[in-house]
């Protein structure tokens, strides 16, 4: 593995410097004027929308994510599994009022913001969170939540090997050096709308996260089980889901959730929010049901823990698009979407070999991609503004692609320098004796009774 | 005194018990068990990963019995927990040398 | 059994086309005028709060009822029992957007929508959907969650033994030709808000779907499980529930999310919509402890699954009264139908010796019934503009009843008709072995371990 | 036991006069004057939001404490333990209809309000909850909610002892003569929003209820279980939790319900409420860091239960301070919370030796109390209209202290009467055989199979 | 040397080992089964529908000693499981003709 | 006949099985079971409460065979079974007076 790995990675460092200097250049162009007139007022119907979206999209990491995971994994490893979520849901909260918000959202850099915001200084009761009608303090939080999900979905990846401590160390590291920049690349703007970061000067289309959220979980994800390497037993032992009605349960709240993610992304209740809850539930049953036909005739049985992972594929997918696209197109995405992280999820990975246990490259990293292609392609201009291809917009799917690449490229390396870093010090993996025990004993002093 | 161990599929249990009462059973003791045989398991895929279910749920009934019973026990529990189809079970007969009723002390026959 | 069927089914023809050609006479004369007068602009605070019922809507069915159900099964049943209400939400969504939602709410017919929001084309993102202050996609998807949780409920009826395929099947023509003329002919309205439908100009009363959901879900559950038989070893094998603290979990989520189901039907963030939820509150509770306080007296013990049930029932017949009655009229429908259900679902049941598995017909038609009546009796005008019959109007008890009665023959004869179809096509049931297996492993190919 | 609560309440009897006569007077010079200048009118946004948060506090009490404790105790007592809470939110609803809220907040008197409200008599559709923006309904049922969650947390302290019907009494005399005067003492107030309860009026500042639920719970709790005694075997048996994954998605969702709780204790949609959302995250996130690390010190392992109790304990303890703090206030208390919390729950209980199931008091009582004096520490005039020590205010700490006080008292002394009515009465406990048994068989005839 | 099986209240586990260790037991397999027997169950009751409980949770502990130890084992558990009411349960000793413990090859006494 | 019966490490089951197989054993059955013995259990703490668990899961074989299979079912379990710590198990044989297969009825060496 090592080796595909070497051969995976050889030619990135070159390709990051370049892409990084062609996109400087680039983005000066892109830039896209904001419009802006009448002074911006507190609008409480906003407001309540995103107070209510942040409550929603907490609700996807604990309990949603820490279920859908634990569902999924052996019974010896049911509470180290929900642990992680839970315990990246308390330290993002603490690294994000402390530095990470002030890195995503605030300065002028095109690469990085500032320290503005450090421990929040400055942020007023009243403020307004401009251009956006909502005080800056729920802006702060909605984001926050979104800053929560994207690590605990990498854990996913390395389920049931990696040591506690050393996954809070990574994951420190990895909200400051890889999700706080590529969030200001994407979506930093100034106080009237206009893109600040890179990406977003290009014209790079992300309405809820499907770059910065989702492929760059995705990308980090199959990154940490190739550097922590396969379950002990992986191929041999019986590694079933010791029980999948939590993995329901967890899908469900994902998908409830997943409303205040997408819609939530408009900081408005208008018809732009609207749109954006249709075609995200048009998307997901979508792929629910494309993943559980496909699965159904190669299988020959629809299973449960296939229309749960369809459903959480098309949620992926259209994350991206959704402030963009018109229920024909979500219809698209959503069939696409289930059909390709199938084949993610049950080909690719046993033909490259790999054990990302929880799927997290097959469904968050395949779907993210397949989401912001599609963006490119789907877009109406009459809804987000752009127009995609199918409204004669060609350049708007190399845009998309571009942003895809850089941060699959920018994510995968520095993600793979933290994990040899925490594992030359202080060491990625639990022992193989830990490992038989299972995590909720060995780590935690607890199993499930 | 015997002890008579049947293995059997886990949906004949009350057919099993329903039978052995009119012969005098008056107690048993069942567990769940998993067995291995000549009868296959299904296979579980789970994206993709398959996992054949090597071993079957059944149940294990235990009944200690006097001599003169057992015979007749083995044969209701046979003719009560077949269905003719592969994976029916088996039972094993031991002797027990001694048995205990813990409530009152009494021991051997009176115990059962 | 079949004869008990067709004895009761017999008078149903006739009675059909009868009614109806009745009913459109009446409907002429009883058409209530709306008052409309400003333009409607956009509400961002109703909008905030029917984005946030719609999310409430659909946990009620995923997790809510798929694990109220869920828990109530034996463990061999788990994963196929809450595989029923997720695959539907996936289905219905799809249906909804393709056809469903342009059937009930466009169109000038008194009995069925037109096809112009086929695909929900036409649907702009700005546009309202008069005469409410929000945007038309709001409305659509919140009108979606209902269509999805009411052929949920049915799947109560028939646990443990009906084929996944047939499922899908009976349950998409289900929703074409019975969900969707119901709903509108209660609820359809043009922009000014005048009924459409020919049982809203009658004047029938149903704020969130008494009859249209819960009538409606459970006569149909009781004509499958009629058709289907009973489960093998109905009456002596033991057939408790496995694991009722998956039903605490489920009905506490229905009646966090019958929160929007009820006060969401406000269509506003008002006092009419803060009333709804009041009276949702309150019904519910005193239906809990009256069904609790009734097996206490009867049986000695008071269980689990009565409270909750108890607190279904509560929320059931509160439905169609939420937005015409007062706290005193909600005291009174939910001590009435905790009582009324708590028969239903303990004596009624074993005195016919049909088999709904998990009580939908005593549950959700029973208390939808109570609750379609007394609103009738205790309408309030200054809450709904309607009074009952304690503020002297008497006719209104018999317009309820008229709409249940209509409700209740059509959706038996075509459930049965349906139902009839495909079991001689496809076939309605698993074989004997599968249903001793399990739906689990038999169909879906996994188990809880 | 009983010759340490005799020592520790023989000088509660005077107190309690003198406090009551003192703080009679006080309160009269320190009534706070509250602005009111245009008439109020209805605002939707913050009607959405107020339905919303009110969803997500009964959230809290259903299922998420039912779950949070039920995974705590032993299997057998698992369904009697969810029973608790689901009945009591099913008793307090009838009861906070009937009287509880009339009590509550309607009258002029400053130790307990009057019975205008009897029945909710005079609740007009369309009247505003004055000085509040939002009808008078909602305020209603969201102050329900509190009311349902107080008694629900006091459960935990006599878990798996206390037969169910005497629970029901104790907790519908507790509601009366406990939590009613107490609400009102802190929270009531006249249509301009001066303040009209004693305790309000002498400036005691609990936003969300630090005093009102969570100190008043915790006492309660902690009177309870030295009254019942602690469980057959404790100390000797394995008493360990039988399925924690239970408590942590109970733990989850009582942190996203309590944005509900805190932000919702805004009555706006607006910079406030964005304000406490913010800080109720970030003290939690820091109390379960704080708790979790200073166990893994101690103990050696960070354990899953020991991160949720932090997490639970940092919302404690910001509740008071929730609308009164910024986010470097949030912190220090969030992280003071957890240490505290953990050595009440691991230390103080062992030491005075008392059975407190699920530590009510360590995490609910100290919790709060930290919480309610480091509001008088931490408070910030810009954000909440009064300055705390840090800002110079340092009679805001003794007024805290001494509302704390009163509050301890108050309730150990009417809490411990009720018991012993109670107990000479019907009797408090189960026999030893149905303790050995398990609540769930003995008292409801169900089991978990 | 002899194979004990007792069958006893699950609540007496504990007594019952503990009413073991000084006899020299070093060692012990527990199992969760469930008894049918004089003692009758408990009934559930399911919207209506009864069901009665025939079988009752019980333990069962398996324990391997030499001869000479076998009666005082008997005796222990007996008196350590008793409660005197219905239910408490079984004692049955059988022969085992060898033990072996894995960890070390040992054979029959050493290996116990 | 002789039933085997080995208490072993839960996560030796596969190779055990494996084991047998080629030896000719057709069957076997398992249950989950508690184990006792001079292997220390872990210790859970919960909110400063500690619980020394005593009981650590072991999983139980139960295979019947013929006289002649006896020694080396034995041999195969030890070797397969072993890891050289504490806590490895027991194999404990007893001798078998009949054996049934229940689908069709034969008895003893036919029955296995
Ligand atoms: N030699 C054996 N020793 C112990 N248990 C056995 C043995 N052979 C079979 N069993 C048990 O009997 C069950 C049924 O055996 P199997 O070979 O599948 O079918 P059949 O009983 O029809 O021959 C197995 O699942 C296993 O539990
Ligand atoms: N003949 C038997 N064979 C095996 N187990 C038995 C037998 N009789 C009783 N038992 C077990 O002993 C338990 C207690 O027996 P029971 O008849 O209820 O009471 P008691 O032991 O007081 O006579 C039963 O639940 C069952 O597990
Ligand atoms: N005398 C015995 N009778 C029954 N089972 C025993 C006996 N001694 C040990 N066991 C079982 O064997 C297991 C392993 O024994 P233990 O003493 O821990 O280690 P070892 O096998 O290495 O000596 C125990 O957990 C228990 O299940």
């Amino acid at each position: 593995m090592s080796n595909r790995l070497k051969s995976i990675l050889s030619g990135v460092g070159p390709a990051l410097g370049l892409t990084l200097l062609a996109t400087a250049a680039w983005a000066e162009e892109a830039a896209a004027p904001a419009a802006a007139a009448a002074p911006v007022t507190l609008d409480t119907g906003a407001t309540a929308w995103m107070l209510t979206s942040t409550a929603l999209v907490l609700l996807m990491t604990i309990p949603g994510l820490a279920l859908f995971y634990a569902g999924m994994v052996r019974k010896k490893n049911l509470l180290g599994t929900m642990m992680q979520s839970f315990a990246i849901t308390a330290l993002v909260t603490v690294l994000w009022v402390v530095i990470g918000y002030s890195l995503a959202f605030t300065g002028e850099g095109a690469f990085i913001g500032g320290l503005d915001r450090f421990l929040l200084n400055g942020m007023e009761k009243g403020a307004l969170a401009l251009p956006n009608p909502i005080p800056e303090s729920v802006f702060m939080m909605f984001q926050m939540t979104f800053a929560i999900i994207t690590p605990a979905l990498i854990t996913g990846a390395f389920a049931d090997r990696m040591k506690f401590s050393s996954m809070l160390v990574f994951m420190t590291l990895w909200l400051v050096v890889v999700y706080c920049p590529i969030a200001h690349w994407v979506w930093a703007t100034d106080e009237k709308g206009a893109a600040i970061g890179f990406l977003g000067k290009m014209g790079v289309l992300d309405f809820a996260g499907g770059t910065v959220v989702h492929i760059n979980a995705g990308i980090a994800g199959l990154v940490a089980c190739l550097v922590l390497g396969p379950r002990k037993g992986y191929g041999t032992d019986n590694m079933a889901p010791h029980n999948l009605s939590l993995s329901v349960i967890g899908a469900s709240l994902l998908w409830v959730g997943w409303f205040g993610f997408n819609a939530g992304s408009a900081v408005a209740a208008d018809g732009r929010a609207g749109m954006a809850m249709a075609v995200t539930q048009i998307a997901t049953g979508a792929a629910a049901l494309s993943w559980m036909f496909a699965e159904w005739i190669l299988r020959k049985k629809p299973s449960v823990l296939g229309i749960i992972s369809g459903a959480v594929a098309g949620l992926v997918a259209i994350t991206p698009a959704s402030g963009f696209v018109d229920p024909k197109g979500a219809l698209a995405i959503g069939l696409v979407a289930g059909v390709l992280c199938y084949w993610g999820a049950t080909s690719l990975k046993h033909i490259l070999k790999y054990d990302d246990s929880l799927d997290v490259f097959g469904v968050h990293c395949l779907g993210g991609i397949a989401g912001a292609i599609l963006t490119g392609v789907f877009a109406v201009e009459k809804i987000g503004g752009t127009a995609g291809l199918l409204e004669g917009n060609s350049g708007q799917v190399m845009t998309q692609i571009y942003g895809v690449a850089i941060t699959l490229v920018y994510t995968a390396v520095v993600s793979f320098i933290l994990l040899k870093l925490i594992d030359l010090t202080i060491g990625l993996r639990v022992t193989a004796e830990e490992e038989r025990e299972g995590l909720d004993l060995a780590l935690h002093g607890e199993t499930v009774h | 005194m015997k002890l008579i161990m049947a293995i059997i599929k886990p949906f004949k249990l009350d057919e099993v018990r329903e039978a052995l009462t009119p012969l005098g059973v008056q107690g048993l003791t069942v567990s769940e068990v998993k067995g291995f045989g000549r009868q296959k398991g299904q296979t579980e895929i789970y994206r993709g990963a398959e996992y054949v279910v090597n071993f079957l749920p059944k149940v294990k009934i235990e009944v200690a019995v006097n001599d003169d019973l057992a015979d007749r026990v083995v044969e209701a529990i046979q003719t009560a927990a077949r269905t003719g189809k592969i994976g029916d079970g088996k039972i094993f007969v031991t002797d027990i040398q001694q048995a205990f009723r813990i409530r009152t002390g009494e021991s051997n026959a009176e115990a059962l």
